[in-house]
């Protein structure tokens, strides 16, 4: 077994390996890649929590380390999870990148070598060289993917940088005010803090990062363009492991510094700044869902729903309930494999029809039929329908939030829940079913490398749905770790204080409905197919077919419901035109045509200096 | 007294670099303030009812006016020369460049570039 | 309104300087500094006679012109600096100027003007010289005769299109400006210090005084006139 | 001694004055080598004549030509 | 022998004038000679020009921060000499006539002669700013430079009256206070031109945007190190931390306004001036601290900033089209921006993080959040012309001669080493920081115990 630090140089000496392999051969290089996150899953699953490793000096009298705790170590497994099986599907993808696939391969690794620091950092500077490593190598990433994506990667790294340079301000003032950076040190100096505003100051800064990251709402704005523009593969690690490095932070600001005790009560136990935290997290569900809805684009309406179940994370975490908790962290791991199975479905999809727009496909499922169950069962999950895993970590969300009494959470997390049928049947409808397009006539299946990953996925979130106690179990040492009540469950049943829930019931009742179904389907008789063309209006024949496409304004119906709806991105925007134009006039402030205009400065500050000062 | 009038100068040289458009008048205003700074720095040496410092038949021992601040005017004025040499070779490609010396055409010049 | 701004601003900075009277000592009431005191009695190194002129001998600077004995000798770095910004901003004419092209007004220059150079002409020279030889113990020196040669080639530059000695003017310039170190280095290697005075000073007001004092005023009149001519030749030359 | 002084000081700014407003260059610099050598007469009075010498020469005189053939050299006064 | 550094770029820049073209062969010979020679001279010594002691002749003085100075500042024209192709014919010599200045400038010991060293400096720096045709904009750094260098000779000329020596260390034990204010207040315009404050630095942009690789290295990294230099000698040195308040307000202002104006800029060279102007106001904001970390921090950023800025300068100005051609090139173009955005493992985290610290240890909570949020407008630009570099579809490419990539590749790899291990810089800042706080020692080596 070697150590965490030498796995970490391994990933990132590895990035350069990655880069020359692939540069000689792009199966091998990708190979290369796979088996290295594989043997980092393996080394994860193996690792003993406790394990303490020093690592540099941050300062002569500032020494960063690693160790290994158990809510390191559930995110760790779930994003090298993530990281084997998209390595693993990029083998036989990156045949088709054209350009740049080394570079894609090499950062790749920096990135996973970044994040397995960012799991294991044992404070809070050391987290942060971690966190922008993987923020880095995100970035070079990004710009590989379509011509949008060279804007998104800016607009990523920019609010990506605002939320890490809070988290930094706040690290070094942590620092200057104890003189400890660890977390188990400066939670309990915060603990002794009598300065309630400092402490607020102190949990915001830190969540930000983690707000920034997991795309909660008033900082969600870069998601949509940098998971629509990013390379198909690696939005898939994008949405299912970058951002749990956020929720890792939330995660970290909420509940191992401990909120609870260093903040009084608002309501049922709950302090205000989690009050507000929560609220956060259900704008997100909101605005994601809703948005979600009306995006053409593929890519960008699953980004949008990344953001709603980020902030689903985020609600679950911030109740620090035994069963809310818990349900928040199974969120992390279920929506990451959910966004594996979804986004690389569509990037099989995307690399067969060359297209990410709703409207321009339709039938695929007549050609690519393991593609669709992938992305149905992926939907499923999402929409948290039983026998799947999604559902578990939703319900136990909602059981919280109504045991609270936070009723009006409570109705925003079903109302997104419930508006997630309706986004997810969207590329259903416009990109499976329906009619096949001519110019789709000879599209293939995707190749059986690229189905291992997902069907793998398929299999284990409905694996998980029906049997949840490897996940059950790891979150209640990380739940026993932080301080919080474990949760009960006792493999298949989960307890609550609302009842208990046994997740083989369900399933059977699922399968039995299912095949009811099923026996239906095959009594009743079968609608006719008919081809794209083969209908007219009015008795003209139609020439347009994708205007007429029914994925056109799929729901036409509730457009009306945006009409100038109020958006940050407009926001952001603006914020940056008017850096432009302060731009603008700072620059005719100091830069001057003529010498005068120099001479006229020198002349201003002697005068201000001089009067103003003496 | 002097004082004033080399203070006086600077101020008309600052005036004329804020007011005036064309490149020459930059020169001239650079050259009348380094002018004012000399006579500034010498009057700063200058003690009344001594003598030239320098040791000669009619001043055989030593009652002088601050020699050092003569010394280095001496310096200043020979690198003000060296600038304004410099400046008005580039003045001359200036001219060459945009074919004029107004600095509002020249801005309009750069600007279209 | 610019020229009323402009005025303000002036105004504005001509007060700053006259709020600054209030620590000037009174014009014509200056003290003379502990510097230029010891200056003036040549008694940097220790050296507690009053000097006299004629009379004193073997001063550690044996210049009877004490602005020179500082520019050249006390100051004598300062100088050196001197001379490079001047040969840098003549070595940037040239590079700036390299080839300009002018339009040519083709026209003889005057008569008189090409007579009365040919006697001129080296009685100008002749002062020069005579300006920077005694820059030790008149007022003068290097620079205004270097100048005042550089103003006698202006006018052959003026007599006489053909003219051009930018060439000789850069060797003079170049083995000029070297020597001046070469001095100093001199100094370095006799005395141990950069640009120490290690020639016998001889008697306060003899031509042959002062050590190297008149030595780097003749180079450095060679190489400013040779410096400003190059200027004048730069700026002048024909296309 | 002082009237004198006041009466150089005048004519100076004066002829600073006309420097930077004349509309022709040549009498510009014309103007600014008058106040270059008033600026000499100044340097007498204050016992400084080994800068009055060198102001006169390089001041005044170089100054001058210096600026006079850089207006030669873009083609003379225009107007 | 602390002259030879001064005398030796001198001589051959006299000799070499009558045949300039030959001078970029021995430019980096005597660079090089330079540096040896630096190495032999022995720290905290004083050399009395022409022999005349302290307060009354020009000394030369050699102690922990000058000597530190000296060394970056000759590696700087080592780095430039070894790329010879970016200086124009002739301009050589220009290079070994600023080395002697700037060797000067940091070496001397008194105020009117920092002025002949500052106006040589200038002059040089005028001259190299008109390379490519950009007349007009050194015509303007020249009338600027000039009026600042005025005000510059007159502090010098106040401090003289104010304590009747020109020296450096008499005038900081000598000074009346009296004159503090005017001799501080008009050395700051003429060192604020120079160093790049912001209102008063209006030249950098067409200067050093001019399109010319030479301009912005040579100028935007060791003339700037040298004006740093200077500007920490007279303000902590010498007033003892007089004025530094003053110079926090502009340093700070110049940094979030000169990141403003830098993400505004449609030209990579003008952003970089830019961004240039605003490192040189985080410098001076932190220097200004006046704490011994946080002069440490600042000196140790200048270095980075300035091994960061050759690289950046360099290849903008050399490479066309887009980077895919010249890969190696805009790896270090790259190396060099995360550098100075401040990612971990790259140098430029090194000295963010320890401004960042020495800044909150003075209690000072205005820089941090000024540096970081324009390091947020920073990142924002140089990454975008970084994807843009990279992946742009102009098939205009030239290849760019090997040494460049060579020089330029080995500074990323130091940044990357200086980031992890960053010993060397902080070694070379301490001492300079050592040689700058330490007052006392400065004055009784400069006047020998007077």
């Amino acid at each position: 077994m070697i150590s965490i630090t030498n796995l970490i140089l391994v990933f990132l000496f590895g990035s350069l390996i990655s880069y020359l392999l692939t540069k000689a051969n792009k199966v091998l290089g990708s190979i290369f890649n796979f088996l290295l996150t594989a043997y980092a899953l393996y080394f994860l699953w193996n690792i003993e929590v406790g394990r303490s490793e020093k690592l540099f000096n941050i300062f002569s009298n500032v020494q960063g380390s690693l160790t290994v705790t158990n809510l390191g170590k559930f995110f760790s497994l779930v994003s090298f999870l993530v990281l084997a099986f998209v390595a693993f599907f990029v083998i036989d993808w990156i045949r088709f990148k054209p350009r740049s696939y080394a570079a894609f391969n090499a950062f790749y690794l920096l990135m996973a070598g970044g994040s397995l620091g960012v799991f294991f950092a044992n404070d809070l500077i050391t987290l942060y060289v971690f966190w922008e490593i993987a923020v880095l190598a995100s970035f070079l990433i990004i710009p590989m993917g379509d011509e949008s994506s060279k804007k998104a990667a800016v607009t990523y790294a920019v609010m990506s940088a605002l939320g890490s340079y809070m988290y930094l301000f706040a690290a070094f003032s942590i620092l200057n005010r104890y003189g400890v950076i660890s977390f188990k040190e400066v939670s309990i100096n915060l603990l002794n803090e009598a300065s309630i505003g400092y402490k607020w100051f102190v949990i915001l800064f830190i969540a930000a990062a983690g707000i920034v990251k997991s795309g909660i709402f008033p900082l969600h704005t870069w998601l949509r363009k940098a998971y629509g523009g990013s390379p198909d593969a690696f939005t898939a690690a994008f949405s299912g492991q970058l951002s749990k490095l956020g929720s890792y932070v939330l995660a970290i600001s909420l509940a191992v510094f401990p909120t609870v005790k260093m903040f009084s009560p608002l309501y049922q136990g709950v302090p205000t700044l989690n009050y507000i935290l929560i609220w956060l997290g259900n704008i997100s569900i909101i605005l994601g869902t809703f948005m979600a809805i009306r995006q053409n684009d593929m890519k960008q309406l699953i980004a949008y729903s990344s953001v709603a179940n980020g902030g689903y994370i985020l609600v679950g975490l911030a109740t620090l309930d035994s069963i809310g908790f818990a349900g928040g962290l199974f969120h992390v791991f279920n929506h990451a494999i959910i966004s594996v199975m979804v986004f690389l479905s569509f990037a099989v999809v995307i690399l067969r029809t060359g297209t990410s727009k709703i409207d321009e496909m339709g039938g695929l499922i007549w050609r690519m039929p393991m593609t669709f169950v992938t992305y149905l069962v992926g939907i499923i999950s999402l929409a948290g329908i039983p026998p799947t895993s999604g559902f578990i970590s939703k319900w136990m969300i909602f059981n919280t939030l109504v045991r609270h009494g936070m009723f009006v959470t409570a109705a925003i997390a079903f109302i997104g829940s419930v508006g997630s049928f309706l986004y997810v049947f969207r590329p259903l409808a416009g990109v499976f079913l329906g009619q096949l397009k001519k110019k789709h006539y000879d599209l293939k299946e995707a190749s059986i490398i690229m189905l291992i990953p997902m069907l793998l996925m398929v299999a284990l979130t409905v694996l998980l749905g029906v049997y949840p106690k490897p996940i059950l179990d790891l979150i209640v040492s990380v739940e026993t770790e932080l301080g919080i009540k474990p949760l009960e469950h006792a493999g298949t049943i989960i307890k609550t204080p609302l009842g208990s829930w046994n997740t083989i019931t369900v399933f059977i009742m699922f399968a039995v409905g299912f095949i009811i179904a099923f026996i239906l389907y095959l009594l009743f008789p079968k609608a006719k197919k008919v081809e794209l063309t083969n209908q007219y209006t009015g008795g003209e024949f139609l020439y347009n077919y994708d205007l007429y496409h029914y994925a056109t304004g799929f729901y036409r119906f509730i457009e009306r419901l945006y009409d100038k709806h109020p958006s940050f991105e407009k926001l952001y925007e603006m914020i940056g035109v008017f850096f432009k134009s302060i731009g603008d006039f700072v620059t005719g402030l100091i830069y001057k045509p003529s010498p005068s205009g120099y001479i006229f400065w020198i002349s201003i500050v002697i005068l201000i200096l001089y009067w103003v000062r003496w | 007294m002097v004082y004033y009038i080399s203070f006086i100068l600077i101020g008309i040289g600052i005036y004329g670099i804020l007011t005036q458009k064309n490149l020459f008048k930059f020169l001239v205003s650079l050259t009348i303030i380094d002018t004012a700074i000399n006579i500034f720095i010498i009057s700063l040496g200058y003690i009344e009812g001594k003598d030239v410092p320098i040791y000669s038949k009619y001043t055989p021992v030593a009652n002088f006016v601050d020699p050092l601040p003569q010394a280095l005017v001496l310096t200043a004025i020979v690198i003000g020369v060296g600038t304004l040499a410099l400046g008005a070779s580039l003045l001359v490609r200036v001219y060459e460049k945009y074919e004029t010396l107004e600095v509002e055409e020249i801005a309009v010049k750069e600007a279209r570039k | 309104m610019r020229r009323v701004f402009a005025l303000l601003i002036s105004l504005g900075l001509i007060l700053f300087f006259v709020n600054s009277l209030s620590i000037l000592p009174e014009y014509g009431n200056v003290e003379l500094s502990k510097v230029s005191n010891a200056y003036i009695n040549k008694s940097v190194n220790g050296n507690n006679e009053k000097v006299k002129f004629g009379e004193s001998k073997d001063l550690e600077d044996g210049a009877a012109n004490v602005v020179t004995s500082i520019v050249v000798d006390y100051r004598s770095f300062d100088t050196l600096g001197e001379v490079t910004v001047l040969f840098t901003s003549a070595l940037g004419v040239g590079l700036i100027l390299h080839g300009f092209k002018r339009k040519t007004y083709g026209r003889l220059p005057n008569f008189i003007l090409r007579v009365s150079v040919g006697i001129l002409l080296p009685l100008i020279l002749l002062f020069g010289v005579y300006v920077f030889v005694h820059g030790h113990l008149t007022p003068g020196g290097g620079f205004p005769g270097g100048t005042i040669i550089a103003a006698g080639i202006l006018l052959l530059y003026l007599s006489n299109e053909e003219f051009d000695l930018s060439k000789t003017s850069k060797f003079v310039e170049s083995y000029a400006g070297s020597l001046y170190i070469v001095v100093g280095l001199v100094g370095l290697a006799i005395g141990g210090v950069f640009l120490i005075n290690f020639l016998p000073t001889g008697v306060v007001g003899d031509l042959f005084s002062a050590g190297i004092v008149p030595i780097v005023y003749i180079l450095i009149g060679f190489k400013v006139g040779a410096e400003l001519s190059g200027v004048i030749a730069d700026l002048y030359r024909e296309g | 001694m002082t009237i004198a002084t006041i009466f150089v000081g005048i004519l100076m700014i004066i002829s600073a004055i006309y420097a930077i407003e004349a509309k022709k260059m040549l009498d510009s610099f014309i103007s600014l080598s008058l106040l270059s050598l008033l600026s000499v007469f100044l340097f007498v009075i204050m016992k400084a004549p080994d800068v009055a010498i060198t102001e006169a020469s390089v001041g005044a005189g170089l100054t001058t030509a210096v600026l006079i053939l850089a207006l030669r050299r873009i083609g003379g006064d225009e107007e | 022998m602390t002259a030879l550094l001064i005398a030796i770029p001198l001589l051959t820049a006299f000799l070499f004038v009558p045949f300039k073209e030959k001078a970029k062969f021995i430019l980096p010979i005597i660079v090089l000679i330079n540096i040896v020679l630096l190495f032999n001279l022995s720290i905290n010594s004083v050399e009395a020009m022409g022999g005349w002691k302290a307060p009354f002749g020009i000394v030369l003085v050699l102690d922990s921060a000058s000597f530190y100075t000296l060394l970056v500042v000759n590696i700087i024209f080592l780095i430039i000499s070894l790329i010879p192709q970016i200086t124009e014919n002739g301009f050589s010599i220009l290079l070994l006539i600023l080395l002697a200045s700037t060797n000067g400038l940091i070496l001397t010991g008194d105020i009117f002669n920092s002025f002949v060293f500052l106006e040589i400096t200038a002059a040089a720096a005028y001259i190299i700013a008109s390379l490519k045709k950009n007349y007009y904009g050194a015509y303007k750094y020249l009338i600027v430079g000039s009026i600042a260098g005025g005000f510059y000779l007159l502090g010098a000329i106040y401090s003289y009256v104010g304590t009747g020596s020109l020296n450096f260390a008499d005038i900081s034990l000598n000074l009346n206070s009296s004159f503090l204010p005017f001799v501080s207040l008009m050395l700051f315009i003429g060192l604020a031109v120079e160093t790049k404050i912001l209102p008063l630095a209006g030249w950098v942009p067409d200067v050093y945007a001019s399109g010319s690789p030479l301009t912005p290295a040579i100028l935007g990294t060791g003339v700037t190190f040298t004006m740093m230099y200077l500007l920490g000698r007279i303000f902590i040195t010498i007033f003892n931390g007089y004025f530094l308040d003053v110079l926090y307000i502009f340093g700070l202002l110049t940094l979030i306004l000169a990141e403003i104006a830098a993400f505004r800029q449609e030209k990579l060279l003008k952003a970089l001036a830019f961004s240039s102007i605003a490192q040189a106001g985080l410098v001076l904001s932190t220097i200004s601290l006046n704490t011994y970390d946080a002069i440490k921090a600042g000196y140790f950023h200048l270095l980075n900033d300035a091994t960061a800025k050759i690289i950046l300068f360099v290849i903008a100005a050399t490479v066309v089209g887009n980077f895919m051609k010249n890969k190696t090139a805009g790896i270090s173009f790259s190396i060099a921006s995360f550098s100075l955005i401040g990612f971990p493992i790259f140098a430029g985290f090194r000295s963010k993080l320890l401004i960042l610290q020495s800044s909150f240890e003075k209690g000072d909570y205005l820089l941090p959040t000024v540096l970081l949020f324009s390091t947020i407008i920073e990142a924002a630009y140089l990454l975008k012309w970084n994807v843009r570099l990279w992946h742009n579809e102009n098939e205009e490419t030239k290849q760019i001669p090997w040494n460049i990539v060579l020089i330029t590749l080995i500074l990323a790899l130091l940044i990357i080493f200086i980031g992890i291990f960053p010993d060397l810089y902080l070694k070379v800042s301490e001492n300079i920081t050592d040689g700058l706080m330490n007052y006392k020692a400065y004055v009784t080596t400069v006047l020998g115990g007077m």
